[in-house]
């Protein structure tokens, strides 16, 4: 990090450190340069929609309307929290980093021709601000104004400079051209096909039923680095389904070329129908490097049975993850361990080094196995007998005062443990019953409500609830929302993210020290400690992540064979027209 | 050969063989009576004849040919052909049989245009013209007409009308004039008698009027307990019964005079200016375009012990007087019982006065809940008044009340269409009688009745008037019936009282000329020699 | 039924009843549901993970009925209610004793350890109709699902059918100002927002049987109202109905003895689908998760999870078999009642007629 | 009867009152309002229809791709007073209720919370669907289960009656959703044969066609999603058309018609059928508005079609209240007004019927 005084211009930011890429990098090294262009694919979308304008509240705006725009800078593939100029040149931070300076490409221009120009970004950035969706705001809260300071050059100044992300939070921002909204309001739902500057433009369409996107021939980018080897595709048509099953149907039947699956069950018993087995359909699990953050049943800190760690630990050890994934998830899963899971902030091992040092700043207030102990959940054999566990768990139990009276879990006072798992989604529910009936061997008295969306969200709000799926996300460069994810501050704020309500200063410090780390290794360093304090708080009884995507296609395509850090990247595939030719007649052809 | 061959016929529910070996034949231009103990089977016999028997009945033995072709067992396209084309029939309750949601002239014509395919002008001309035939004076404001905006002679000629419109070779007629006044009966039966000569006409007629059967038939057969006890022409028969039966059933006649009315006895029931309006509504909307008038300014008294005969011909507001008088129809008036108005009585003391007031429809089949068994139909009055009784006493009672109408208490436990129509009509009868009231409304009580029957039923009567000083309202088209029982009578019109006075005086000296025209045919059955034209039904044009 | 002949029967219910009798199909039907009912009444002792009696160390326990603490077995095991399910309590109560199990042994909750596949797994001999997707016995859930499910139908058809007849008569039989109103009633009643009701109820107390039942009670017993309103505003018109008044009948009794007999078609008819419609009412509040507490052996789940697995087949397949089952046999049920108190229907006495 | 008409439809407007009064009073109980929908949405929760289109099965949290996460906290209060105040919550509820109601006498039913479409306007746009559906499910429904209702009371007991039976049981007995994806997967998926279109009302591009081949498409479209809609809604009609026959065909006034000479078809067409319709013909109208704009919902779903069941179901879940309101009141209105149409129809099946008041 440069930490002269004269502002840094640069072609790329990464949080991380330094872009892998040199700055005269001629493509991403994990595209095809070569890739044929041309071809057909048809993508199902779930849903409907009834609008062109992704930006506001108003409408269902169509999916992967991102195809239309550019943006200012484009993040890597392949890296962590990387991002390369697009739209813009050169960017350019001052020692302070109280602004941030994009500087545009001359070349960049609508696709009516029009140049893409200062005022547009401008003008993007305040329409989205004030028209758009209030995430908008909340998300550019930071940024204090935007100035022109030329035709190319925009300059945006921040009202802060602990927010590291923001100048690549504004890279993300698509241009929108000014001269075609004017006459235009933004805030209500487009029907008609937006102008951009981006690689597609919006072709043929049916609101609620189809939409196809068509590549631009002359994009501006084409040549670029940033848009070599990539859109290869000259339509992609997104088709609409209500339902998530008839949308497989159409997968099986021919008519859509590609789709990803999530659902562990799905993926173990959907895919056998003939075109996979006679090969015309391949099925791929393909491996990422992205975070996987954490997902577990939170319990909430603010009630009172939860107050105490060794519960919490006790609940951790009564679910019984293996039986669950051999029995529910065909094996697919991997027993997460950590919040900041499948990356290297992941805590592992005892604390060392700088960890350590760290750490030891507050060893009078953690526990001290933190610091002799592995952290470790428990591994049952899966056959659904796990009396070993349970008995760590009453003994747990009792240390923190309960103990088993005529059958139940009891409390000093006589009264049974009970608390519920509020849910907002059926889909759960057969991870938590069989929970619930662990929970029962163990005196407990548990039980799962489901309710609708709206209606969890009003019992998150006011941390109204026992118990929950949480899911915290992460990326590889975990910064403000942190606070919100774990200091004593957003516990009591209503509406915050804080499922658990954690209260603790020493998690307090760490987040400080997270957001506001010097360096990469620091970053890092201060992550460990954090996942391990957390860890070893028994916040959650975690979940489990997966380290692929699931991807199904009808065996038409080719890609470049660089695995990538995403794992799988669209948009560097292509049609392979031998391929193409001995599968698309084993298809049927449109619905 | 005959139009109708019957041999050997049986009628039998499951087992039980209520027509048992009956054979008869039937020539064209002949009449042949069928007379017989209520409950004898002879409906059943005649419904045979088109394969009409109800549910659970069947021809277990025996042949019919009519007009030359089997019936019993025919198939479906000859029994077309054969009912309504060669044969049409009248049934004994015309009063349910009517289909209570069409119009009668598209009843009527329906019966035509099943058969013959006739232009619309022409179909309602000739629907016009055979209920003119059937006594309807003002047949063409009627087509539209329902069924229950209907009297009850009124439904009948509708059913006869009905029979006769296809010009069929055969007639079956069960008991077809019951509801009608003399006069229309006397021309009814005219108009048979004509077709009979004219067409060649064959007529199986039911009755229980054995003047009728006198006048009217070439021959008779006599039926008990679903045989033929005896047959032969009319003159043979009459003259010379042979079968114990048939000398019962010439010599039961409705006999005797009304008790005197004791000295003295309360006036029971006041009726002063009687009115009662029916809105005639028309469209989708119905709205009310004008009304019937069916009772107009009626009144008169009636005392403890004293029998009121009404009379009038058909349609003339008689049942419907008698409606208004229970309070079961809305009508304007005083109505008084016992001194109690009864317009301003609250539902619930009514309903305890009703034991005291009952009444027996004009259609006995109509007013029996199909659901409930002749038992339950019987006892409910008791349950309702008298709840106080055991169940055991109620069933005796109830009982008691079957056997003194003539049917065996073991008839309790079936449902009212299990029985003739004869026997529906003493449960009726035994349903008011058995609550013990002090005032009944008798609306033609003996319609079905055969002489014998009737003869006990008179007799019941008028026993229970004199044990328990009962009033009667009675009304009735056998003026022989009414002779025997009323004290009083009261001649109705188009809903106004033509004349008034006790039963001797009128009977001696009719002073109307209405009046005098339904002694002259009731008591001579002439013919409708010239019968003045009637007028048109009381219907007041808003 | 022998019994019938012994009781003192009035001659019409005798009736009524050999007609009854003599409907083959309607009295068949009777008596599998009859019997399908009681053993599901007693489906604790068919599908159990606790067997029935235990002998053990020279006493007599009695899983089924009495809580154990597995301690009672042996230091090792966990204070808590034993769980009869564990292969080591099982090898402990063969060593020292033996146990009669129910005949299929796992409860509606009994989540399957061992599985040779993950659940939902089809079909096998350890599983006679396969498992759920949360690894449960679709047998036993059936049996408890039918138990609660025609029990919820039965108690909510018939309290719904009662309310709704006696609205429906009301307004039929008296018309004028008070059916005016009562249809009014009626309208706005019915506009309630039931979802919203259900969504409130629901953040107040946790959906049980009782609260849904009454919930669903609130709007169900309007589904009969219009129709026994129709059959009554024609009854009333009838002569055997002015007849009954004649006699003094009241006007209750009027209702009830002479037009609702015969106004009895659509509600009888109705009957059978209003019952297994309420199973289905349950399908859907559990899609909605305002249905029973997830877990609970309703019929219902068993629906959506055959939509959701639509890979088991077996999943849906049972679902369907049960309720066109239960309503098959309560419709042909239905016919032969209706025939029983047919007066037309004539009891076929020995010898066909 | 002109009277009782008018008084009815007087009726109807305190009626109307009533229910929007009671609607609005009970939805402001409700736990979470479109504030929190909005809010969950931004959260990414918010996938209303993801229960009932089997979308609600993520089991895993997708890897966080870059930027999702990055500088999410907690909604700034501030933003939710802006959310607050976007959909008028600022005001009182009173105030709401009265503009509401000033609006709705306009026949204003205002825009979509999270459409930005006349309430009007969307229901125009999903009333194609619902009306095909509702029409061809409807007349499927009648014009089959009625002669089939005649013909198994006319053969009451015997091997057709029972077999039919079994056959409309089974129609209902299958969840309509569940058959409404077999008919996918079997006549329009991967698996098997794929006769059919599996979604929508009518072919891309059909706009451009010839007249004749816009029928044939459009009625190519319709037959899956009719058959899955009115696969379980014989059995009721079918049921209770024979029953009613049977009630009647035992009646005097059959054997009448009989007696005429009237064909077995006569009879039971022209003279019992009347007398056995009027609670089938008198229940058209409500059954009609029932299979238009509720029991649709799932068919909908299945085969993609935008009708009112799912735009009814969503804006309940997602507390889009114009859309709410807006159908409500316009749907109860036209129900109140085939509740008197239906009444109307009473008296004219039966001419023996009345309203008035019985003493
Ligand atoms: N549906 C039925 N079920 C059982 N028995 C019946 C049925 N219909 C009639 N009966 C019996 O059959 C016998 C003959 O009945 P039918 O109607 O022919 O008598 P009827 O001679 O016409 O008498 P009435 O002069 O009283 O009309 C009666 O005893 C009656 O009780
Ligand atoms: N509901 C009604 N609507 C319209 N008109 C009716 C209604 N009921 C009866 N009427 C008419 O009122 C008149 C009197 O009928 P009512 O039944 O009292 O005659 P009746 O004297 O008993 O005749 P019958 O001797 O034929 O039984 C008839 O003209 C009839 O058509
Ligand atoms: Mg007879
Ligand atoms: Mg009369």
């Amino acid at each position: 990090r440069a930490d002269d005084a004269a502002p840094r211009r640069t072609y790329g930011l990464s949080l991380l450190g330094k872009p892998k890429l040199p700055p005269d990098f001629p493509y991403f090294p994990y595209v095809n340069p070569d890739a044929p262009k041309g071809g057909e694919v048809a993508l199902s979308v779930v849903g409907t929609f009834d609008s062109f304008n992704q930006f506001i509240v108003p409408g269902t705006a169509a999916a992967d309307l991102g195809r239309l725009y550019d943006t200012l800078m484009i993040s890597s593939a392949d890296e962590a929290s990387t991002s390369y100029g697009h739209l813009a040149k050169t960017i350019e931070i001052p020692a302070d980093k109280s602004w941030v300076a994009f500087e545009l490409r001359p070349e960049a221009h609508f696709n009516d021709g029009t140049p893409v120009t200062a005022e547009d970004v401008a003008w993007t950035f305040n329409t989205l601000r004030e028209k758009g969706r209030p995430f908008y705001k909340q998300y550019y809260a930071d940024v204090k104004d935007v100035t022109v300071e030329g035709p190319r050059r925009v300059v945006f100044h921040f009202s802060t400079n602990t927010n590291r992300e923001l100048p690549m939070i504004l890279g993300e921002m698509p241009v929108l051209p000014k001269h075609w909204w004017q006459g235009r309001d933004f805030s209500k739902p487009l029907t008609e096909p937006p102008l951009g500057s981006g690689p597609y433009r919006i072709g043929k369409f049916e609101f609620g039923r189809t939409v196809s996107y068509q590549r631009v021939p002359d994009w501006w980018a084409a040549k670029m680095p940033t848009g070599i080897g990539r859109f290869n595709f000259d339509v992609i048509r997104n088709e609409y389904f209500r339902d998530a099953t008839v949308a497989l149907e159409a997968f099986k039947a021919g008519s859509i070329d590609f789709r990803q699956e999530n659902v562990a069950k799905q993926w173990a018993t959907a895919y056998d129908f003939p075109a996979v087995q006679q090969g015309f359909v391949k099925k791929e699990e393909i491996k990422h490097h992205l975070p996987t953050g954490m997902q577990g049943f939170a319990m909430n800190t603010r009630r009172a049975i939860f107050k105490d760690p060794r519960v919490r630990q006790a609940l951790t050890w009564a679910y019984d993850f293996e039986w669950a994934n051999k029995n529910l998830f065909y094996s697919a899963y991997t027993r997460t361990k950590s919040y900041f899971s499948n990356s290297d902030l992941a805590s592992s091992g005892i604390p060392e080094g700088d960890e350590l040092t760290l750490l030891n700043k507050y060893r009078d207030k953690l526990p001290p196995e933190l610091f002799t102990k592995p952290f470790e959940l428990p591994v049952t054999d899966g056959s659904g007998n796990d009396r070993k566990e349970l008995k760590v768990a009453l003994g747990l139990l009792e240390q923190a005062g309960w103990k088993v009276k005529d059958l139940k879990l009891v409390d000093p006072q006589g009264n049974q443990m009970s608390f519920e798992i509020v849910l907002d989604e059926p889909a759960f529910e057969r991870v938590a019953l069989p929970y619930v009936q662990n929970l029962a061997r163990l005196g407990i008295d548990a039980h799962v409500r489901t309710v609708d969306p709206a209606q969890y969200q009003r019992l998150m709000d006011n941390y109204d609830y026992d118990m929950t799926v949480a899911v915290f996300g992460e990326s590889d460069s975990p910064g403000n929302e942190q606070v919100g994810y774990w200091t004593c501050g957003s516990a009591k704020q209503i509406g915050g993210d804080n499922t658990m309500g954690v209260c603790d200063p020493v998690v307090d410090a760490l987040v400080n020290d997270l957001i506001t780390a010097p360096s990469r290794e620091r970053l890092i360093t201060v992550a460990h400690a954090l996942d391990r304090t957390l860890l070893w708080g028994w916040y959650m009884v975690p979940h489990w992540h997966l380290g692929a995507v699931r991807v199904a296609y009808w065996d038409r395509f080719a890609r470049p064979s660089v695995p990538i850090r995403a794992g799988l990247d669209f948009n560097t595939w292509w049609l392979d027209a031998k391929k193409a030719a001995v599968t698309d007649p084993q298809r049927s052809h449109g619905p | 050969m005959s139009l109708v061959e019957v041999e050997n016929l049986a009628v039998a529910f499951g087992q039980r063989r209520v027509v048992d070996g009956v054979s008869f034949t039937l020539d064209r231009g002949e009449t042949v009576a069928l007379v017989g103990e209520s409950g004898s089977g002879k409906s059943l016999t005649a419904l045979s004849l088109l394969q009409l028997l109800p549910p659970g009945a069947t021809n277990p033995a025996g042949s019919i040919r009519l007009d030359g072709q089997e019936i019993v067992g025919a198939s479906q396209e000859t029994l077309l052909h054969a009912r309504g084309q060669v044969a049409g029939i009248v049934f004994q309750e015309p009063m349910t049989s009517l289909n209570p949601l069409h119009r009668i002239g598209r009843q009527v014509a329906e019966a035509i245009s099943l058969h013959r395919k006739l232009p619309k002008a022409a179909l309602r001309a000739r629907v016009i013209e055979v209920l003119g035939q059937a006594g309807f004076a003002d047949a063409e404001h009627r087509l539209d007409a329902f069924p229950h905006q209907l009297s009850g002679g009124q439904r009948q000629r509708v059913m006869i009308a009905m029979a006769l419109a296809n010009d069929p070779k055969l007639l079956i007629a069960d008991e077809p004039t019951t509801a009608l006044d003399v006069t229309i009966q006397a021309r009814i039966l005219g108009l048979l008698a004509q077709l009979k000569s004219a067409r060649g006409l064959a007529l199986l007629l039911i009755s229980h009027d054995l003047q009728v059967v006198r006048r009217y038939a070439d021959r008779v057969c006599v039926m008990k307990d679903g045989k033929i006890v005896e047959a032969g022409t009319v003159a043979a028969v009459f003259a010379n019964p042979r079968h114990a039966y048939t000398k019962m059933l010439l010599g039961a006649v409705p006999k005797g005079r009304p008790l005197p009315v004791p000295e003295g006895a309360k006036t029971l029931v006041e009726a002063e200016d009687v009115h009662v309006r029916f809105a005639i509504r028309r469209g989708v909307l119905r709205r009310t375009v004008g009304y019937v008038h069916a009772v107009n300014g009626v009144s008169f008294t009636l005392r403890e012990g004293e029998t009121l005969g009404l009379v009038g011909e058909s349609g003339s507001g008689k049942s419907t007087l008698g409606f208004a008088l229970l309070r079961l129809q809305a009508a304007e008036g005083r109505i008084a019982f016992a001194g109690t108005d009864l317009a301003t009585l609250p539902r619930k003391e009514l309903r305890a006065l009703r034991s005291c007031m009952q009444v027996v429809f004009q259609d006995p089949y109509g007013s029996l809940s199909p659901r409930l068994s002749v038992g339950e139909i019987v006892a409910e009055g008791l349950a309702v008044h008298e709840p106080g009784l055991s169940r055991a006493e109620r069933n005796r009672r109830v009982a008691d009340e079957l056997e003194e109408v003539g049917l065996p208490a073991e008839m309790m436990n079936r449902y009212p269409h299990e029985f003739s129509g004869g026997q529906r009509q003493r449960i009726a009868i035994a349903r008011a009688m058995v609550l013990k009231p002090r005032f009944v409304v008798l609306d033609e009580p003996t319609s079905a009745l055969d002489m014998s029957v009737q003869a006990q039923i008179v007799d019941l009567l008028r026993k229970l008037q004199e044990r328990h000083r009962l009033a009667y309202l009675f009304i009735s088209h056998d003026l022989k019936v009414v002779r025997a029982l009323a004290h009083r009578l009261i001649v109705l019109r188009h809903g106004r009282v033509v004349e008034e006075g006790t039963a001797e005086a009128i009977f001696a000296d009719p002073r109307q000329p209405y009046t005098r025209d339904l002694m002259l045919a009731a008591f001579k059955l002439a013919a409708p020699a010239g019968a003045e034209e009637e007028e048109a039904d009381p219907i007041e044009v808003l | 039924m022998s019994l019938a002949a012994a009781l003192p029967l009035t001659p019409i219910t005798r009736r009524r009843l050999a007609i009854f009798r003599a409907h083959r199909r309607g009295y068949v039907s009777f008596w599998i549901f009859t019997v399908l009912f009681v053993i599901s009444l007693f489906a604790e002792f068919v599908a159990n993970d606790r067997p029935l009696i235990v002998r053990y160390k020279d006493h007599f326990l009695f899983p089924v009925l009495v809580n154990y603490s597995e301690t009672d077995f042996g230091d090792e095991f966990l204070p808590t209610e034993a769980d009869y399910y564990d292969p080591d309590l099982v090898a402990k109560i063969n060593e020292y004793g033996w146990a009669i199990w129910p005949p299929i042994p796992y409860s509606y909750k009994t989540v399957m350890h061992n599985m040779t596949q993950p659940a939902p797994s089809p079909p096998s001999w350890k599983n006679l109709l396969g498992t759920d997707d949360q690894a449960r016995d679709v047998l036993a859930r059936v049996i408890y699902g039918f138990r609660l499910s025609v029990l919820f139908g039965f108690t909510l058809t018939a309290i719904s059918s009662i309310i709704g007849i006696a609205a429906g008569a009301v307004q039929g039989f008296y018309g004028g100002l008070t059916d005016l109103l009562f249809q009014r009633f009626i309208e706005m009643w019915s506009g309630m927002p039931q979802l919203y009701l259900l969504i409130i109820l629901s953040s107040i107390i946790t959906p049980s049987f009782w609260v849904l039942l009454i919930f669903l009670l609130l709007f169900s017993w309007m589904n009969l109202t219009g129709v026994v309103r129709a059959e009554f505003l024609r009854g009333r018109n009838l002569d055997y109905v002015r007849a009954a008044r004649a006699l003094g009948v009241s006007d209750v009794s009027l209702m009830r003895r002479h037009i609702l007999p015969n106004a009895m078609v659509a509600t009888l008819t109705f009957l059978p689908f209003t019952l297994s419609g309420s199973v289905t009412i349950l399908a859907s509040l559990d899609f909605l998760g305002f249905g029973l507490p997830p877990g609970s052996p309703s019929l219902g789940e068993l629906v959506s999870q055959g939509k959701n697995n639509l890979q088991a087949p077996w999943l849906g397949i049972t679902a369907f078999l049960v309720l066109g089952g239960v309503l098959t046999l309560l419709i042909f049920v239905g016919e032969a009642v209706r025939d029983a108190f047919d007066p037309r229907r004539m009891p076929k006495s020995g010898t066909p007629g | 009867m002109t009277g009782y008409l008018l008084r009815r439809l007087l009726l109807v407007i305190p009626t109307l009152f009533g229910i929007i009064a009671i609607n609005f009073v009970v939805v402001q109980f409700a736990p979470g309002g479109p504030v929190e929908q909005m809010i969950a949405e931004l959260k990414g929760r918010g996938n209303v229809a993801g229960r009932m289109t089997g979308m609600g099965g993520n089991e895993v949290a997708a890897p966080s791709g870059e930027g999702a996460y990055r500088g999410a906290r907690g909604l700034d209060p501030r933003i939710v007073a802006d959310i607050r105040k976007m959909f008028g919550f600022d005001k009182p509820p009173l105030t709401r209720f009265l503009d509401m109601l000033g609006s709705y006498l306009r026949f204003d039913f205002g825009r979509s919370f999270f459409r930005d479409q006349s309430v009007l306007s969307l229901i125009g746009q999903k009333m194609p669907v619902s009306i095909s559906l509702g029409l061809w499910s409807t007349l499927l429904v009648y014009l089959i289960s009625i002669p089939l209702g005649i013909a198994k009371a006319v053969r009451d007991g015997s091997r057709f009656d029972v077999a039919s039976s079994a056959v409309v049981l089974i129609g209902y007995a299958i969840p309509s959703f569940l058959f409404a994806i077999l008919l996918v997967v079997l006549f329009a998926g991967g698996s098997f044969v794929q006769w059919f279109p599996m979604r929508g009302l009518t072919s891309m591009g059909s706009g451009s066609w010839p007249i004749g081949a816009r029928i044939a498409d459009y009625l190519w479209h319709m037959v899956l999603p009719t058959i899955a809609l009115v696969a379980g809604g014989f059995a009721g009609l079918t049921m209770l058309t024979k029953n009613c026959f049977l009630e009647e065909i035992r009646k005097q006034y059959v054997v009448t018609a009989r007696s005429k000479g009237a064909s077995e078809n006569r009879v039971l067409y022209g003279h019992v059928f009347r007398n056995a319709m009027l609670l089938i013909v008198a229940g058209f109208p409500a059954a009609f508005i029932g299979i238009l704009f509720t029991s649709a919902l799932l068919v909908e779903i299945v085969f993609s079609l935008d009708g009112l069941g799912l735009l009814g179901f969503e804006a309940a879940i997602q507390r889009d209240y114009p859309v709410m309101f807006g159908t409500l009141y316009i749907f109860t209105l036209l129900g109140l007004i085939m509740q008197i149409v239906g009444d109307l129809m009473y008296t004219l099946v039966d001419p023996r019927i009345d309203f008035e008041a019985r003493r």
